[in-house]
């Protein structure tokens, strides 16, 4: 994977060297020859080097652990993506358990009144929603909600926390915090919910024509008890696996979002980097996405171990 | 031989029940007319083959339909022990939910979709306690009393997950959960039905005493002959969606008055006579979307005429026992034939 | 002394923490995440340049000008924000570095001495130019107490007459780099330390020492991130006053919709027609007049970017505003405009032997269509469109024309390596200077200016031209050498008229800076007709006029 | 070249006019007229839409149809409730091909029926079929607008956007282009690249999930880790690196690339169920006759999946799509216009969101996606009971 | 009674000695243990048990669709393995059939009666021509007593009721005139009023076609109804523990678990069944097969057990004093056994 990401990386049209030429003239007006020169300055990158040469480098570093330092910047690699991680882990992993939250209740009572108003209205809305591209659902939030009808602080609410605020554990700082990861955690509930609500919905039927629940049923259980740790329990199991999955594509799905709503996250970090060519730092997050998407191959395993006492135990038996 | 109670006072009460499923091509009648009395401590065994509409009477006595099913008419009456009578059709969400299992318990087909896979027994014993108001350490302590008369580890069972049990087990498992809260009817559809022989045997043998000791009346579903000789009070035989035939157990099976009764006899093989002859019931059940005009058994049934196949027979009670009712107009001849075969044994 | 109240409210794509640094000469530090127009707020340059009226406004430097055999600069008495002394000191260092990292300056200038307290002197190494003149004037001085000691390092390692190619001198520029100030030492009035840098905007704030702490009139100057997209609705919604980004005429017209006042400037560049010249019949000059001739360039400049852009006039290789400056009268008059003419296309596509076929496509003797591919960068939104509609023209006229969209830095790459058949870049330069204006892009684009294997648009850069061989690569690079502005004008002019006629490239049109201005929170904008709009947004009036206090908050 | 060349022309027309000729024939010889025009009009309408490639299997359909209306009275021996003596199992090739095509046709109609039955599934079908003909014949009553038009700029504009109005009902486009033609004609192009996507994500999917699980072992593994490692690929950059290096000219290099990126979670999941039908009684019982392995494939299991795979398939064109048009919006594929995706791309370059009269020009491609999609999803609610014998003979 | 061993005639099928064990999350699962069984032509053998006894994969084995872990199983005498050539293998393979438990499962849903029979006859080149495709199989439904065949040949499996699937699915089985049927569970998806017609007809199939039937069932009743004239295999934890003729086994069963079986099985006459006398186990519930216990594997649970011997040591497949038929019980082998039992 590494090795293939690499190479990969490296075709990639364009080199740092001359994407900050580029960039010069464009920005600062510099010609050719001076841009060319401070550019030159800028690097201790060398683009002509062999491939094999750098890429043995870098395996031998990446084995101790090293990522390497960034082109650009000359900041470590693991730094950088232990600095930008959690923003993303944090608003796409709360998009996530929101969405994920509410796909599986509303999914749930779809299932529950199927046929009705509410179930058709919601299937549709689903249906679209999953029809739309993200980054539209985001531009559209921002414009109609925020310049048109003015309805959201949309200024004060981009970047990941009010410049100069204090971290710590502080109600104000969590409540910051939230305040400038609404607009990323929105436009990712928005978009996802459909998915869950219909897996949801479709669950819950079959789950609905189980004995056990007409069991409980005649148990004369409550009708709350009976739709969460009958119903939404039961139902909710093929999901975890899938929850689990998308964890694993948490940091690749953030990219533009992030970048439109300036959430410093690995999603924008990794915008900016493909852009100027950062090599390292790409490698790095690539390896970041590599690896979570294996991890939460594994996660999920682990969490359907955990809520279904039939493979728990399964497992216990072979020991 | 058949107890018969001396004070019969009746439970629960059913009078005209017809229920119907809508299906794509139709109104499904699943259960047509269906009238009959359970007795205090009284066992009625529903047989019929599948299809009869043996599983839907029960869901319809306890109102948990699926969506699609109705019950279109009749009259189901429950006595409570304090002599109270509960119109159970006219019950509200939340009466129902406290009648059902305080009252009147069941006990499903297939143990294991019975049980939810991925909660603790304990947990469902507590649900249920909780739901009727019980109180936590009652619930336990009724539990594992229930599960030792049900012959089981009661501490382990009652800390297993489903399946951590054995079929048998989460049978006896589930016979005990229903008498959680002393009720008067307990409804088994189908109990002993997929599984072992020897399970069946340990299951039968627990019922028995149990209802001896406890004392509470069952409707016991099965197309299973022999299990229901040896368990039933009243036998009832459905075809069709309708009770064709009713008595006690020995009138059933000695004196039966109906074709399709006795067919069902001349079907069921013995292990205790030698060789024997045995018939089957030619054909298949018929479509309940549109049922056969006259007796619906008519298709199949050696004795059939012209009658049979315009008119519905009525309801008659045997002459020798007043709590034997049938329907077939060849009662005499069926007697005969079945009198002369227990003969030739 | 109180900061002032107001807050000024722009924007700039800067670099987020912790890439973010505050060393000036490496790339990531102020001079790339503030832009030209703010860093010079911070770390001001010698002067300001005024395009209309030729001629330096001081900022840092008190009197400057050319003496025998350099270029005296003397500062004004001015300090840093931490109360020393801004000195020739401060000038020395900042070009020892700049030696290192190989700036521009020192193609022309041998070193740099102190002459006096506060005056520094250039020594020329080759012939002076006005070119190296406007270098000088225009560079940000950065202070010594940050960069002395590596400076000296530097000086000492040019003393000891070492070149870029020697170890030490690279380990030099690899320490420059990775050195990390850890506050950043103002000339200007404003400066900032890296807790002032946010997600999603960064502040420089005010500073009381600088020379023009006094008359500027914002205690805080906010910049927003992000590019265009980000930004649009921040301007629209009045959290950036004054923004630099291209917006694309629907923005433009959402912004005048809204109220907000729309600045025009030159941007000092236009997207240009490339052909690859090893491409049939690209390579036929006829066949590249008739380009030109088809494409309506007024059409192709709304649709590339509204009001913002206009057709190119004069089809000289220089951007149209600076052609009167730059070209004389008469070469002026020889130049051929091109006008949109598809009939006199169609003559010499008829000459060359060209028909029509039935679906109104040129075809040549066999049949086949003139088929090409136009390659261009999706991502800029400008350039994009401009190609798109030239291809569209293209194709109006016959010629049988696909459209590609690649990411900008392959387009770029691709025109380097020669893998292209159309494409578009840029032309002209924001520097009033021909030299510039003219490499763009047969130098830069060209075998004439790349590496070894690159082959560019291939544009055969020796030939005869009416019976005189040129070589126009050293024609180009000699254009603005030595003072004389008459002979300067003279071969430009010379050139101008070789690319008019050779068409190498088609300058399609020159796109204009269309800035939001919102007149509700900011004050002191010039007159859509005051000269000082005639500077490049390089050289913005925003400089000048924060600085001299023109500019202030909207009714405060 | 004849086939979609030919879409709603006069020729196509032509050729579906004589095409149904043939069970409008069939059904005047056994007087069943009303099958027959049915018949002949579908032939035509199909001819028009799709030339010969939509004109000639309707033949086929249409005249299977019109038979099975027919062969009703015929005497098939099996029909009979006579001895078996008194049965005649012979026929002729004629009679076989007869009974073949009626069977054929009593499908189509029990197909359609079931088609009908499912209330959001009829829907679906009705939106899938709206988009259809809006990018067949739609290009027929809506022209192509495809230059820009200075002229229509409205004085005082900046752009050449211009909102909804009664002559354009949805809008100019930056180049004062009509949007509700792009709409109209830009649809082709995008369906039939997510279809062609769709349908080859399914085939990979389903030859490698049907290998792996079929013969197992070190097939198995090979299969397995590979769709482990292209899922673990960034897509992102081997996409910008495959942009630079390939030109994806054609709508199937564009497709194959799709379905190269997106076959591994479908193949995992037919690999499963292909895996439980293998244990299925009724593949025993093909072991014990020795039918052989294309039989169990093919005859068995296949049949039994289709429902499944062409849920899925439909399922992988909607991802396509999505994909596709993501890929279009990073400005990685040619600029072909019309296209929704085009549409969109341009439309967020040049600002188009911004502006309440520019908006159209995303938010009409964007719905467009969108209703496809729901179109598609409700659709295979039908498809699946169309699929399911089950569901499609319980009449 | 009749133990139709024709001493010469090879038997159809042998199993010596056979084995199957699975491995599970590294358990070794001991599904079968030295079962030593002959089927021989024409003849009928029950075999009976509890769930999870290795009834079905005795039931594979016999028919070829499952390889054995040890021991040697012989068709026709030879090993399957001497059958080299396509069309010998291909006439082995037909040679033997199964009909699943299943009704529902074991008919491709996607075909029609006509299509799944038409398959294999197709392919085996049993009929050659169209016409003689259809006569075969009109004759094949109505052998079954799906009559008229017209009402069933164009319908699909769902269409049909589980009894008449239950009669296609035998006639699949003898589209390619196989020597033996292995019966698994055949009729007890089926209901208790249709499942003695499809045991009649079996019975007048093995006549008329000389089918050897290998019938798979936990009914004791039906076992003895349906082999009264052939033998009866019961099998526990995967050992046979006693096997002989029917009537014997039923009548004076030898083993403990048989009897406690045969006890177990209530009977369709209230008054018979409410007198049986019962054998009370000594547990409920059946050892796992992972963990089968030493010696005799019943003794655990059975109530007339030894302790030191029936822990100790396998009983042998013998025929003890006073019987008829083989039982794997030591107590019985042994001289007082009978007296023990009290019989
Ligand atoms: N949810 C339903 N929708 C439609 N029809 C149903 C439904 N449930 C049952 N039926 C039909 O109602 C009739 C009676 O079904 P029921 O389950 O009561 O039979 P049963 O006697 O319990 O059969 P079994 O012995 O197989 O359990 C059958 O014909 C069945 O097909
Ligand atoms: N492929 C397999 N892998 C592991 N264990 C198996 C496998 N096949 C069968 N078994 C186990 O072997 C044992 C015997 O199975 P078998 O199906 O032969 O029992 P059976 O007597 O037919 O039971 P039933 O009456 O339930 O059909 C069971 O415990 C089963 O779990
Ligand atoms: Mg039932
Ligand atoms: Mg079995």
């Amino acid at each position: 994977m590494t090795t293939f990401t690499f190479i990969l990386i490296r075709q990639m049209p364009g080199n740092p060297f001359s994407i900050k030429v580029e960039q010069l003239m464009r920005e600062q007006n510099l010609t050719v020859e001076e841009a060319t020169n401070r550019a030159g300055a800028l690097f201790d990158f060398d683009p002509n080097r062999p491939l094999l040469e750098q890429y043995t480098e870098y395996m031998g570093k990446l084995l101790r652990g090293d990522l390497g330092k960034s082109i650009i910047s000359s900041e470590p690699v693991m730094n950088m993506l232990l600095r930008f991680l959690p923003w993303t882990l944090f608003s796409v992993g709360l998009g996530l358990l929101i969405s994920f939250g509410l796909g599986i209740l509303i999914g749930m009572l779809m299932a529950y009144w199927r046929g009705s108003l509410f179930d058709n209205v919601m299937t549709a809305f689903a249906s679209v929603m999953y029809g739309i591209p993200d980054y539209v659902i985001a531009l559209l939030l921002i414009i109609v909600a925020g310049v048109q009808l003015r309805i959201l602080p949309f200024a004060q609410m981009l970047g990941g926390s009010t410049p100069g605020i204090e971290p710590g554990f502080r109600l104000d700082y969590i409540l910051d915090l939230l305040f400038h990861a609404f607009l990323p955690v929105f436009t990712y509930v928005i978009t996802s919910l459909g998915g869950w609500m219909l897996t949801m919905k479709s669950s819950t039927m079959s789950t609905l024509g189980e004995d056990y629940i007409t069991v409980a049923r005649a148990r004369g259980l409550s009708q709350r008890r009976l739709l969460t740790a009958y119903i939404g329990r039961n139902a909710m199991l093929p999901l975890v696996t899938r929850l689990a999955i998308s964890v694993g594509f948490i940091v690749g799905g953030a990219v533009i979002i992030e970048t439109l709503y300036q959430y410093p996250g690995l999603g924008r970090n990794l915008a900016t980097a493909i852009l100027v060519r950062d090599y390292t730092v790409m490698q790095g997050i690539f390896l970041v996405i590599a690896i979570s998407v294996v991890f939460s191959n594994i996660l999920a395993d682990l969490l359907f171990g955990l809520l279904d006492p039939r493979v728990r135990l399964g497992k216990e038996d072979a020991s | 031989m058949t107890v018969t109670p001396a004070a019969p006072e009746v439970v629960l009460s059913v009078r005209n029940l017809c229920i119907s499923y809508l299906t794509r091509r139709g109104r499904l009648r699943a259960v047509n007319k269906v009238s009959f009395d359970l007795h205090a401590g009284e066992t009625l065994a529903l047989i019929g083959e599948s299809g009869c509409g043996k599983s839907t009477i029960n869901l319809g006595l306890i109102r948990l339909l699926p969506p699609t099913g109705t019950i279109d008419s009749g009259e189901i009456v429950y006595r409570r022990r304090d002599g109270q009578t509960v119109d159970v059709r006219g019950l509200t969400t939340g009466q129902l939910r406290q009648f059902l299992w305080r009252e009147c318990s069941m006990v499903f087909q297939g143990a294991l979709n019975s049980l939810n896979p991925v909660i603790k027994i304990s947990s469902m014993i507590y649900d249920t306690a909780a739901a009727h108001g019980m109180d936590k350490k009652e619930a336990r302590d009724r539990a594992l009393d229930l599960f030792q008369k049900v012959r089981l580890d009661p501490r382990r069972v009652f800390n297993a997950y489903p399946h951590e049990l054995s079929g048998g087990m989460r049978q006896r498992t589930l016979l005990a959960t229903a008498l959680l809260l002393r009720p008067q009817v307990v409804l088994m559809d189908e109990p002993t039905t997929a599984v072992d022989i020897l399970t069946q045997r340990s299951i039968i043998d627990v019922l028995k005493r149990l209802r001896e000791e406890l004392n509470f009346s069952v409707i016991f579903i099965s197309h299973d002959l022999a299990v229901a000789a040896e368990i039933a009070d009243t036998v009832a035989t459905m075809y069709a969606g309708e009770i064709i035939e009713m008595g006690p157990v020995a009138e059933v099976f000695y004196r039966p008055r109906h074709a399709y009764t006795l067919g069902l006899l001349e079907a069921a093989p013995r292990l205790s006579v030698g060789r024997e002859e045995l018939h089957s019931i030619p054909g298949s059940p018929p479509d309940l979307v549109e049922p056969p005009p006259g007796c619906r058994f008519h298709l199949r049934c050696r004795f059939a005429t012209d009658e049979c196949r315009t008119t519905p027979p009525p309801l008659t009670t045997a002459p020798e026992d007043e709590r034997h009712t049938v329907a077939c107009y060849h009662t005499a001849t069926i007697l005969k034939t079945r009198q002369e075969e227990l003969a030739r044994d | 002394q109180e900061a002032p109240a107001g807050v000024f409210l722009g924007t700039w794509p800067y670099v987020l923490k912790p890439d973010h640094n505050l060393n000036s000469f490496s790339p990531n530090g102020p001079t790339a995440n503030l832009g030209v127009v703010y860093w010079q707020l911070v770390e001001m340059p010698a002067a300001f340049y005024k395009w209309a009226a030729d001629e330096y406004v001081g900022l840092l430097a008190e009197s400057w000008g050319f003496v025998d055999g350099g270029y005296e600069l003397t500062l004004k008495e001015a300090t840093w924000s931490d109360g020393s002394p801004v000195t020739a000191d401060d000038v020395v260092a900042t070009y020892g570095i700049g030696r290192i990292l190989g700036w521009s300056q020192f193609n022309t200038v041998a070193s740099v001495e102190k002459v006096a307290d506060r005056t520094v002197r250039f020594v020329w190494s080759g012939e002076p130019s006005l070119l190296a003149e406007r270098l000088i004037l225009k560079e940000n001085i950065r202070p010594a107490a940050t960069y002395g000691a590596l400076a000296e390092e530097a000086l000492a390692l040019a003393a000891d007459g070492k070149t870029r190619d020697d170890q030490e001198w690279k380990d030099l520029n690899a320490k420059i780099n990775d050195f990390r100030p850890d506050a950043l030492l103002a000339s200007g009035p404003y400066t900032y330390t890296l807790d002032d840098v946010g997600d999603s905007y960064m502040s420089l704030f005010w500073q009381p020492n600088s020379l023009y702490s006094g008359t500027v009139n914002f205690g805080e100057i906010r910049l927003w991130a992000g590019e265009t997209e980000v930004t649009t609705p921040l301007v629209l919604n009045g959290d950036i006053a004054w923004s630099t980004n291209v917006y694309p005429p629907a923005t433009q017209q959402a912004f005048q919709d809204a109220g907000i006042r729309l600045l025009i400037q030159p941007r000092g560049y236009g997207p240009s027609l490339l052909f690859n010249h090893d491409v049939a019949p690209w390579n036929i000059k006829e066949v590249r007049q008739v380009a030109a001739l088809v494409i309506d360039r007024s059409e192709n400049a709304f649709l590339t970017n509204g009001f913002g852009a206009t057709g190119t006039q004069y089809m000289a290789g220089i951007l149209d505003a600076q052609v009167p400056n730059m070209l004389t009268q008469d070469v002026i008059d020889q130049l051929n405009p091109y006008t949109f003419n598809p009939e006199a296309a169609a003559d010499i596509m008829t000459q060359l032997g060209y028909t029509r076929n039935d679906a109104g496509k040129w075809v040549d003797a066999e049949g086949n269509t003139i088929k090409s591919e136009y390659k261009f960068p999706g991502d800029f939104a400008d350039f994009s469109a401009a190609a798109q509609n030239a291809t569209d023209q293209l194709n109006e006229f016959g010629f049988d024309i696909t459209p590609r969209a690649v990411p900008w830095q392959q387009a770029r790459d691709d025109i380097f390596a020669g893998n292209f058949e159309l494409s578009v870049w840029s032309w002209g330069a924001g520097s009033p200077f021909a030299f510039s204006h003219l490499r763009n892009p047969v130098i830069r684009f060209n075998y004439a200016g790349l590496g070894e294997g690159q082959p560019g648009m291939n544009f055969p850069m020796e030939f005869e031209w009416r019976g005189e061989q040129i070589n126009l690569t050293d024609l180009i690079n000699n254009v603005n050498v030595g003072l004389d502005v008459a002979a300067q004008q003279e071969r430009a002019g010379k050139i101008a008229l070789i690319l008019n006629d050779l068409m190498p490239f088609i300058p399609l049109n020159i796109i204009l800076s269309t800035e939001p201005w919102n007149e509700a929170e900011l004050a002191g904008a010039p007159a859509d007709d005051d000269p000082i709009l005639q500077n490049p947004s390089s050289d913005s009036f925003v400089i000048l006029y924060l600085l001299e206090g023109q500019i202030a908050p909207a009714g405060g | 070249m004849i086939g979609f060349a030919t879409i709603a022309t006069v020729p196509g027309l032509l050729i579906g006019m004589v095409c149904g000729l043939i069970p409008l024939g069939i059904a005047l010889y056994y007087r069943q007229l009303r099958p027959g025009l049915l018949g002949w009009l579908a032939c035509a309408f199909s001819g028009f839409a799709c030339g010969f490639l939509g004109g000639v299997p309707m033949i086929v359909l249409t005249t299977a149809v019109v038979i099975s209306y027919a062969y009703v009275n015929k005497q098939d021996p099996f029909t009979s409730r006579a001895a078996l003596a008194e049965v005649n199992f012979e026929e002729t090739r004629l009679e076989l091909l007869l009974r073949l095509l009626a069977g054929l046709g009593n499908s189509v109609r029990a197909g359609l029926v079931a088609l009908l039955r499912n209330k959001a599934g009829f829907i679906g079908f009705l939106g899938v079929l709206f988009f259809f003909l809006m990018s067949v014949f739609g290009p027929l009553l809506i022209p192509y607008d495809g230059r820009p038009h200075p002229d229509r700029r409205l004085p005082e504009s900046r752009t050449l956007f211009q909102a909804p109005s009664a002559q354009f009902p949805l809008g100019l486009d930056w180049q004062g282009r009509d949007i509700l033609s792009h709409v109209v004609h830009g649809g082709q192009g995008l369906i039939l690249t997510a279809g062609l996507a769709g349908v080859l994500t399914t085939i990979i999917a389903v030859v490698l999930g049907a290998l792996a699980a079929l013969l197992g072992g070190v097939v198995d593994q090979v299969f397995s880790a590979f769709s482990n490692f292209i899922l673990t690929i960034p897509q992102f950059p081997l996409l910008l690196v495959l942009a630079s290096v390939l030109t994806f000219e054609s709508n199937v290099a564009l497709a194959l690339l799709f379905a190269l990126l997106s076959w591994p979670t479908l193949m995992r999941a037919v690999r499963a169920q292909v895996l439980s039908l293998r244990e299925r009684d009724y593949v025993e019982a093909a072991i014990a006759l020795d039918l052989g392995l294309w039989h169990i494939t093919l005859r068995e299991v296949l049949p039994n999946m289709i429902s499944y795979i062409v849920v899925n398939m439909i399922f992988s064109i909607r991802v396509a799509m999505y994909s596709i048009v993501g890929l279009v919006f990073l400005g990685m594929v040619p600029l072909r216009e019309p296209d929704w995706g085009v549409m969109i791309f341009v439309g967020r370059q040049q600002g188009a969101l911004s502006n309440s009269i520019s908006v159209w020009m995303v938010l009409a491609p964007v719905l467009a996606i969108a209703l496809f999609q729901l179109s598609l999803v409700m659709f295979t609610r039908s498809l699946e009971e169309v699929f399911n014998p089950r569901l499609r003979s319980g009449l | 009674m009749i133990n139709p061993a024709p001493a010469a005639a090879a038997p159809l099928v042998a199993l010596r000695h056979v084995y199957q064990t699975y491995k599970k999350d590294n358990h070794l699962l001991r599904v079968l243990q030295d079962i030593n069984l002959e089927i021989h032509p024409n003849e009928i053998l029950c075999l009976v048990g509890e769930s999870g006894c290795g009834k079905t994969t005795t039931g594979k084995i016999i028919a070829g669709l499952l390889t054995h872990t040890e021991g040697e199983v012989l068709f026709k005498g030879r090993p399957p393995a001497s059958y080299t050539g396509a069309r010998e293998r291909a006439d082995l393979r037909r040679t033997l059939q199964i009909v699943h438990q299943d009704p529902f499962a074991s008919l491709n849903p996607a075909h029609t009666i006509g299509q799944i029979l038409s398959y294999p006859l197709q392919r085996h080149g049993m009929v050659s021509g169209r016409a003689a495709l259809r006569r075969r199989i009109w004759e094949l439904l109505t052998l079954v007593d799906l009559t008229p065949p017209g009402d069933v040949v164009n319908k699909y499996p769902h269409q049909l009721s589980g009894g008449q699937r239950q009669r296609v699915s035998i006639a699949r089985a003898l589209t390619v005139q196989p020597g033996l049927i292995v019966a698994d569970e055949a009729v007890s998806m089926v209901d208790v009023s249709i499942r003695i017609g499809i045991l009649k007809m079996l019975h007048r199939l093995r006549e008329e076609l000389r089918l050897a039937i290998v019938f798979i069932t936990h009914d004791l009743a039906l076992a003895k109804y349906f082999a009264w004239e052939g033998r009866i295999a019961v099998m526990y934890l995967g050992r046979i523990v006693e096997i002989g003729p029917t009537p014997q086994v039923i009548g004076q069963p030898a083993h403990p678990y048989t009897r406690a079986l045969l006890a177990a099985v209530p009977e369709a006459d209230p008054d018979l069944t409410r007198h049986k006398q019962q054998i009370p186990l000594r547990s409920e519930d059946i050892p796992a097969l992972a963990a089968i216990p030493p010696g005799c594997a019943f003794h655990p649970r059975c109530p007339f057990h030894v302790p030191g011997l029936c822990d100790a040591s396998l009983p042998p497949l013998a025929v003890p004093a006073g019987f008829q038929q083989q039982a794997a019980c030591l107590p019985l082998h042994q001289p007082e056994g009978l007296r023990r039992y009290g019989t």
